[in-house]
């Protein structure tokens, strides 16, 4: 226990944060601008199709521009009071819950906002352009509106039901836009499973803020961190391991990671947004804002650990396998954001990482995704890498971004994603021990997959012959989805080094999550690993894939192949463990209910029945025998009397 | 030997309250004058008159009893101790005279000229002579002398304040009885069948009942009732003779009002009879051998109260579950309704065991609420006709509420009562007997009361369901509406609301004439 | 004010029902009108209504049956007030949702059109014994209500209902009937014991007063509340006593269906707040872990029988199984989230499951079929019918945002402050819920446009009328519940103290006092 | 002595009752009831003997005079089904049943 309190006590989080003054004061127009958004052009109907989407684009901006605002309003505070308090009302009142509707601006919620607003806007430009030939343009906005809304409430609340609601919020938005093309039993399919998966992990969020109510008497982050270190660590660990359910289901992460590849049935820059840059990264978020729960409990960091680095590995091979091009991101997805987890279960050190890690991943992957946005737009919505080929030639602006990604995300060196992995590895390294160093190595392997399913994407798409359909002519997207493109870019290449350079960005978290004991060392000992584990990874694509030529037709491929193909057999396993046992069970329900429950109901009713029947026979119609039952009445009544007696 | 026989002096010249007997003087005098005017008024004239007589007989005797009951606080024995006219009495009276009076107007009913009744009894069904007889448009006019005679007998029945007036009032009840259930016009077969069924098993039934007269008179050295309940404070209640007294008096008396095991005549009997006929059986006969059962229990053995009583909580179990579960799948609706009384009864019975104040007020407000809506129920069965007569069986009731919603609507409401759904009589009644069981520490009874409810709910609900729920049958039953009938349906409509409504008064009425209890 | 809003809807039945044949657009125009009356005098009450004030607000008392003790006493509180408005301002909605429901009587059979005017009537006339039913505090008037509002009901279900109509109504009726009876010995027990204690009774207000309650031993306790319980239980419907629910749903006229497990089913859930607990704390306690384990049977076994059923209908009414299982396990945690939660949990399922039944009543209307198999691609002809439905069913899988989360959310916390595994178990529930609403969206909305509904017509201003102020509701209570929760507390307090149950503290807190 | 007269009252009360339980004729059976009256007025007379009261005598004659209405009222039912079945076993009777 002191050990704990020491810890806390050396550089604890600010716990107190004082109400909110100027552009902060009005931070609710941050929610309430894509909220309104969302709720005009969902009420207003066909009347507003023509300018819906910009409608929707400015709301988003909107909130940009006063994420910016407070963003710069906090950087001219002192580090002490950047946490923000914006009281808004009263929630939920009865007996001891009292639950507000607050919210909380601080260095940490502001990086988010920054990166939802500014990543949501581009793709909000983007969309206008890819959408524009969808009748359901509109609906589209506002489903994007919807979603802006609910992340920025699901970072901005100050306790833990604003951020379910939030949570939740940014679910029903992914439903909605995962099912945008409902017509396909597909897109309908995944978007239910994503959040019916999604509730798996609502349930571990439910369960522990239920938990923390009956802990703390409380659920702002302010109570529940502050009486933290006096509950018992059995119950802190109960809820680190909730929350990460939680976290597993909404950032795709072992075991409930089916949903994410599915989910690309959606719109791609949905993909980009939701299920890249920003939803999936709410786990992450959790955990790092958590961090005073998980700081007091090892075993719940240790599972975190675990289970980011089992998926950073699984989403990797995926993504070595997958011929659609969404699936491969997404696969890396999965496997990016195993890197995230991985870092925010590290502790201290690693938050700062896991935020980097994640704002240059927001950068990185929605440029990507947005560049194989603009592929499919060029080749008629196909997605099978296996019929793309030569395109670096007709689309220079999405190759260029393209390949600026790519080389971001399999860290070469000093594009942001060097930065923010090397600096996760290295502190899984840091961590010390046996787990350390397995982390550690686990981690740096993953690094070297990464190259080689990037690589294999890249050259399956812009390299080599073209191998496109006959009816297919690849063009340039026009500006309103090459800007963004280009502006994604730009972030993929430097925000890596903005932050982590002189320890910028750690300076800023440090009033939340605590000041790193040291400053990040550049070059670490791994990170020749690393660059040798990613040249490795690259040449194995080039010798497969550039070198050989690209069959049309996916070969069949060994069981590792199939393996990994199959997703690593999560579906199957779904299918066999859950689903084939609940149909069962559901069947025989219904059956028990109207034979059993219903059963007795009835069966009593005819055993009344045919007792009446029965007893009805005994009126035979004949006077003698009712004579007889009056004798033998009379005896009864007789000997009733008498019997009494007795 | 000689000190026996008293000398011709010492016998007290009889006096008679001819003041208090009145109503039943009445209602047997109107009887006499009926069976005058059948032998001297010439035939055209005969129906009007009879009506005239029966209907001012019956508001006459009423009158009188209202009378009697604001007059002064009524606790009195009349005719030498033969007759008590006490608070229970007259409203037992004045009951059987309104329910009387609503029977009499279905008795009396005539539509197109044809009545209920047969036209002579003493042709055979399908000869010659009753076609003939049915041609020259004869109309039988001695039952309402008959029906006005059973009515005085029912009077009398329950005041009867010794056994022996008790016996002979069961049978000037029951032998008028017995004549008119064979009566019908219609089903002549299943009316005589009915009437020798009741009949046989009625005298049967009157045997157990005198011999247990023998038995207590055997005990006490009196008929009186209040000198059996001496009798038995004086001697402890052991003697063998008075236990098996007990037992064939309550044989008798249960075998009235239908209980069970002694209840078997009833559906036949209900089913049979011409329904205006069964509409005051079930109505006016029943409240008068209940009347009989309260006074016999209440004031002959109310000492002996522990040892019948379990016998009678045994009998009231076993009346309402007959009743409830038989009832389920009959098929035609007087026997249902036959079988949905014998479950009232046991109703009833929950109260009389209650012994005390609460259970006799609460048993009389039942007896009234149930007299009305079954007569009420009756008299929208004579309504509904087919070609052969009134459509008997339920299936001829399919798709009534479509065709005929008022009517169909009234009979469920009927149905409703008697199934104790709240604002209507029939839960008032039943809350008030299970309100006094419950006192008396009859929980058990209570909670078989209520399941038998719910059971007997089923074919209430099943005859709605078919009125109401069911396609209407193409050739379906007509409505024959007359103006006497629909008055009764009204009559019983409009009380059984109300006495579910706002039946304060009525309770008070009850309860202040329970007050007293029954003179001794 | 109670005893206008109980009057106006019954001479408005009666008005209705004189009405001459053939004026079924009067009659139909009546009965909106009435009903709107009422509707904005409940508001005006509930405006009028002080949180702060006396428990039992609006009150009157006269002697009924003084023989039985009876009174003529209504009155409300906060509890009572908010599900009385919930009734009143269905029942426009629904008056107004099936205004073409009795002309064709849309079964699938197409049975022969029935008397327009008495359907109005009879709805009429349940409102008046819903307002009744709420407001009364004598227990034997509430008594009244509760089984006299089964006729009408009855007589809805059994002439305006689908192809199984006349089973389902018996049953409905055997089933409420039998549970009615069993109250009615316990409430003549009660009674009883009162008179026992000196003073008999039927008033609430003295039933509920110490001198009465300690006069009452342990096991009599036990089998009133049983009397009661069961009634309320069957009425709820609790597991396993549910199964008259699917069938008087399904085959209820959409409308109708609203007002049975809108508002009629509250009546079991409402009985067991106010008298199970406040008249036999003792035996309440002592049955805690039965009535749990059965709400916890009934989340999960519901939402698992309503994952599969193949009839809209009967799908909704299964997911009220599960609801009413979550309403329970509020009451009976007996922490004053929970209960709370619970009382709103029984005004937002009323909009919700409202609000579904509603618009599923539209669609079927349309096509003619309950079957979820007889529809497809919905979505693509009639958005705007989709989107509601999808807003209800989100709402009923207590999605964040809409009403049903804060109540859903207040009973889970509350329970689990002092129930820890009834609570996760129930949580279960969520995800189910997920499932079957989902699901059942995706079979009729989603996919390729189904041959038989590609000529569906979308949402018709009358039933857009009908289902927009639902969903304000739904998405109002979603974010702003205070008013309702305002209302409902202090009364949820009175039941608390009167059950001597305190909120449990706060682990943390409670360490703190021991050292 | 009065004993002996009871028994035999009770014998012939019995024997009334099982005629009427097992013979046909409704003449015959409404006989037997006969007979049970009769044993009853055998009753109330030994009765009157034991307690020395003249009541029980006096009872006997209202019973007698009872019972002859009831063969009046009796007959003539049994006499009308007669006619109309041509029978007077009580077991033809028997459309009213169930």
């Amino acid at each position: 226990m002191t050990t704990m309190n020491a810890v806390l006590a050396a550089g604890g989080p600010e716990l107190h944060p004082q109400a909110a003054e100027g552009v902060q004061s009005v931070a609710w127009l941050l929610i309430a601008l894509p909220l309104a958004g969302a709720a005009i052009l969902l009420l207003s109907g066909r009347r507003t199709d023509k300018w819906g989407h910009l409608l929707g684009t400015a709301m988003s901006l909107g909130a940009f521009v006063v994420g910016v605002l407070a963003f710069f309003q906090m950087l001219g505070q002192h580090a002490d009071g950047r946490s923000r308090l914006v009281h808004l009302f009263p929630f939920i009142s009865a007996g001891s819950l009292k639950v507000d509707m607050n919210l909380l601006v601080d260095p940490l919620s502001i990086s988010f906002v920054l990166l939802i607003t500014g990543v949501g806007s581009l793709i909000h430009i983007y969309s206008i352009g890819y959408m524009s030939h969808d009748p359901d343009r509109r609906r589209f906005f506002a489903y994007l509106n919807l979603f802006v809304a609910a992340m920025l409430l699901l970072v901005l609340a100050d306790n833990y039901v604003g951020l379910y609601i939030g949570w939740e919020g940014v679910g029903l938005a992914s439903y909605l836009l995962i099912g945008f093309w409902q017509h396909k039993p597909s897109a309908a399919t995944a978007a239910k499973k994503a959040f019916i998966v999604n509730r798996v992990g609502d349930f571990g969020l439910s369960v522990a803020i239920m938990v923390m109510f009956a802990t703390f008497g409380s659920l702002s982050y302010q109570d529940v961190f502050g009486q933290a270190s006096q509950a018992s660590q059995g119950t802190i660990t109960a809820i680190g391991l909730l929350l990460l359910l939680g976290a597993c289901g909404k950032s795709a992460q072992l075991p409930l990671q089916s949903w994410l590849l599915d989910a690309m049935e959606g719109p791609t820059p949905v993909s980009a947004l939701i299920h890249a840059a920003t939803m999936v990264t709410a786990g992450v978020y959790l955990i790092v804002r958590s961090h005073a729960i998980y700081e007091l409990s090892p075993d719940a960091r240790l599972l975190v650990t675990i289970v980011g680095v089992a998926t950073l590995l699984a989403g990797a091979i995926i993504g070595c396998a997958k011929d659609d091009i969404k699936k491969a991101l997404a696969g890396s997805t999965m496997s990016q954001i195993g890197y995230m987890v991985l870092a925010a279960g590290l502790g201290r050190p690693g938050y700062v990482f896991a935020i980097a890690h994640l704002i240059a991943h927001g950068f990185f992957k929605a440029g990507m995704f947005l560049g194989a946005g603009s592929v499919m737009h060029a080749m008629n919505d196909d997605v099978n890498m296996r019929k793309f080929g030569g395109l670096r030639k007709v689309m220079p602006i999405t190759f260029a971004t393209f390949g600026l990604g790519y080389l971001a995300i399999i860290g070469f060196p000093g594009l942001s994603g060097w930065w923010t992995k090397d600096g996760i590895i290295d502190a899984a390294f840091e961590k010390g021990g046996t787990s350390g160093q397995i982390l550690g190595w686990l981690a740096l392997i993953g690094a070297g997959i990464t190259a080689y399913y990037m690589s294999r994407l890249m050259f399956m798409t812009f390299f080599g012959e073209p191998r496109w359909d006959e009816d297919v002519h690849p063009h340039e997207s026009p500006k309103v989805m090459t800007v963004p493109l280009i502006l994604l870019a730009i972030g993929s290449v430097a925000g890596g080094a903005f932050l982590i350079l002189g320890d910028r960005f750690a300076k800023f978290l440090a009033p939340v999550v605590g000041e790193p004991e040291a400053s990040h060392r550049l070059i670490t000992p791994y990170t020749a690993i690393v660059f040798a584990l990613m040249v490795v990874g690259v040449g194995l694509a080039y010798v497969q894939y550039l070198r050989r030529p690209v069959p049309r037709t996916a070969p069949a491929g060994n069981p590792a192949v199939t393996f990994a193909r199959k997703d690593l057999y999560g579906d199957a396993l779904n299918e066999s463990l859950l689903m084939r046992p609940g149909q069962w069970l559901t069947r025989l329900t219904v059956f028990f209910d109207n034979r059993g429950v219903d059963g007795v109901v009835n069966g009593l009713a005819a055993f009344i029945g045919g007792t009446s029947g029965r007893v009805r026979r005994v009126q035979t119609g004949f006077v003698r025998s009712y004579a007889l039952s009056m004798f033998v009445g009379a005896a009864l009544v007789v000997g009733a009397l008498f019997l009494v007696r007795i | 030997m000689s000190t026996v026989y008293m000398a011709a002096g010492d016998i007290p010249t009889p006096h008679i309250e001819y003041g208090r007997l009145a109503p039943v003087l009445i209602v047997l005098g109107a009887a006499c004058v009926g069976v005058l005017v059948e032998a001297l008024a010439p035939r055209a004239q005969r129906y009007g008159l009879q009506v005239l007589v029966s209907v001012v007989g019956l508001v006459a005797a009423f009158a009188w009893t209202i009378a009697l009951g604001i007059g002064d606080q009524p606790h009195h024995v009349a005719a030498m101790g033969a007759v008590g006219v006490d608070g229970p009495t007259l409203f037992i009276q004045g009951t059987i005279l309104v329910l009387a009076l609503m029977s009499m107007l279905l008795i009396a009913e005539r539509t197109n000229g044809d009545s209920p009744f047969t036209a002579q009894a003493s042709t055979v069904p399908g000869s010659p002579e009753e076609r003939e007889s049915l041609v020259a448009g004869l109309v039988q006019t001695e039952i309402y002398p008959l029906v006005l005679f059973a009515v005085g007998g029912m009077l009398i029945f329950p005041a009867a304040n010794d056994l022996l007036t008790m016996f002979v009032a069961l049978e000037v009840m029951s032998l008028p009885l017995y004549l008119l259930c064979g009566l019908a016009r219609r089903r002549r077969l299943l009316s005589q069948e009915a009437a020798v069924k009741y009949f046989l098993l009625g005298a049967f039934s009157s045997a157990f009942f005198l011999y247990g007269t023998a038995l207590l008179y055997g005990f006490a050295g009196s008929v009186r009732l209040s000198d059996i309940a001496a009798a038995i404070s004086k001697q402890g209640g052991t003697e063998p003779l008075l236990l098996a007294g007990v037992a064939l008096l309550s044989v008798g008396l249960l075998f009235k009002m239908g209980a069970a095991p002694f209840q078997a005549w009833k559906p036949d009997v209900y089913q049979g009879a011409p329904t205006a006929l069964t509409a005051l059986m079930a109505s006016c006969t029943l409240v008068a051998a209940v009347g009989g059962v309260l006074r016999v229990f209440y004031v002959g053995l109310e000492t002996l109260r522990w040892d019948w009583r379990p016998m009678m909580w045994a009998v009231a179990i076993l009346t309402m579950l007959v009743g409830a579960i038989v009832a389920i799948t009959q098929t035609d609706v007087k026997r249902m309704l036959a079988y949905s009384s014998i479950a009232h009864g046991g109703f009833l019975l929950t109260g009389v065991i209650a012994t005390n104040k609460a259970g006799l007020s609460s048993t009389l407000f039942y007896l009234a609420a149930y007299g009305f809506t079954t007569v009420g129920a009756f008299a929208v069965i004579t309504m509904v006709r087919d070609a052969g007569g009134e459509a008997g069986h339920l299936s001829r009731w399919a798709g009534l509420g479509k065709r005929q919603p008022l009517v169909a609507g009234t009979f469920a409401f009927f149905l409703l009562a008697f199934a104790g759904i709240p604002l209507t009589s029939g839960f008032t009644g039943k809350f008030a007997v299970f309100q006094a069981a419950m006192a008396g520490g009859a929980m058990p009874l209570v909670i078989v009361g209520v399941v038998s409810s719910a059971i007997a709910a089923f074919f209430y609900v099943r005859v709605i369901v078919l009125m109401f729920f069911s396609e209407p049958l193409a050739d379906g039953p007509s409505v024959a509406f007359s103006p006497t009938t629909a008055a009764a349906v009204a009559v019983g409509a409009f009380v059984t609301l109300v006495l579910g409504v706002i039946p304060g008064p009525a309770l008070h009425l009850a309860q202040s004439a329970a007050n007293q209890l029954f003179v001794r | 004010m109670l005893t206008a809003l109980i009057a106006i809807p019954a001479v408005g039945a009666l008005l209705v029902a004189l009405l001459p044949k053939g004026r079924d657009a009067l009659a139909k125009q009546v009965a909106l009108g009435v009903t709107l009356v009422v509707a904005v005098l409940s508001i005006v009450m509930a405006v009028q209504f002080d949180p702060n004030g006396k428990r039992f607000q609006f009150t009157e008392k006269y002697w009924w049956i003084k023989q039985f003790g009876v009174h003529y006493a209504v009155g409300v509180d906060g509890v009572a007030l908010v599900l009385i408005l919930l009734s009143t301002i269905l029942v426009p909605l629904v008056v107004l949702a099936s205004w073409n429901d009795a002309d064709r009587s849309g079964g699938v059979d197409a049975p022969p059109k029935r008397s327009v005017k008495t359907y109005f009537a009879l709805l009429l006339a349940l409102e008046a014994m819903m307002v009744g039913v709420f407001a009364a505090t004598d227990v034997f008037l509430f008594y009244v209500f509760f089984e006299a509002m089964l006729i009408p009901v009855y007589f809805i279900i059994g002439s305006y209902g689908g192809p199984q109509r006349s089973y389902a109504a018996v049953k409905f009726l055997l089933y409420s009937l039998f549970g009615g009876l069993l109250m009615l010995a316990a409430v003549i027990g009660l009674y009883v014991v009162s008179a026992n204690a000196g003073h008999g009774t039927f008033l609430f207000d003295e039933l509920r007063a110490p001198e009465i309650l300690h006069h009452i031993s342990p096991t009599t306790a036990k089998w009133l509340f049983l009397g009661f319980f069961i009634a309320f239980a069957i009425k709820a419907p609790l597991v396993p006593f549910h199964t008259w629910l699917p069938d008087a749903a399904g085959q209820a006229p959409a409308g109708a269906a609203v007002l049975i497990v809108g508002v009629l089913d509250k009546v079991g859930t409402f009985g067991m707040l106010r008298f199970c607990l406040e008249l036999f704390p003792g035996a309440s306690k002592w049955f805690t872990p039965v009535v749990l384990t059965l709400s916890v049977i009934g989340i999960v076994y519901g939402a698992v029988l309503a994952i599969g059923q193949v009839d809209i209908k009967r799908l909704i009414a299964y997911t009220s199984v599960s609801h009413f299982g979550f309403i329970t396990l509020g009451i009976f945690a007996m922490t004053s989230s929970g209960q709370s939660g619970a009382t709103l949990y029984m005004v937002n399922h009323g909009f919700s499951t409202g609000a579904l039944f509603l618009l599923a009543g539209f669609m079927i209307s349309r096509r003619g079929s309950a079957r979820i198999d007889a529809y497809g691609g919905v979505q693509k002809v009639a958005p705007l019918l989709a989107g509601t439905f999808l807003v209800a069913g989100l709402s009923g899988l207590s999605l964040p945002g809409l009403s049903s989360f804060v109540s859903e959310f207040m009973v889970l916390v509350g329970t689990f402050s002092r129930y820890k595994v009834p609570a996760v178990i129930a949580t279960v529930g969520i995800i189910l819920a997920a499932i079957y609403i989902l699901w059942m969206y995706q079979r009729t909305m989603n996919g390729p446009t189904a041959e038989a509904v590609k000529g569906m017509k979308d949402l018709s201003k009358r039933e857009l009328i009908v289902v927009a102020p639902i969903i304000a509701i739904i998405v109002a209570l979603g974010f702003y519940p205070k008013p309702v929760l305002d209302a409902i507390n202090p009364s949820v307090k009175q039941t608390l103290i009167q059950v001597h149950q305190q909120d449990p503290k706060p682990t943390v807190a409670e360490k703190g006092s021991h050292q | 002595m009065t004993g002996h007269y009871l028994v035999l009252s009770a014998i012939l009360f019995t024997i009334g009752g099982i005629g009427v339980l097992i013979r046909r004729n409704a003449i015959v059976v409404f006989m037997c009831v006969e007979l049970m009256l009769n044993a009853t007025n055998l009753a109330f007379v030994s009765f009157a003997r034991m307690h020395g009261s003249l009541d029980g005598q006096i009872i006997a004659f209202f019973v007698m005079v009872v019972a002859a209405a009831e063969v009046v009222v009796g007959l003539a039912i049994i006499m009308t089904i007669f006619r109309s079945r041509k029978s007077s076993s009580v077991d033809d009777a028997n459309l009213l049943k169930y």
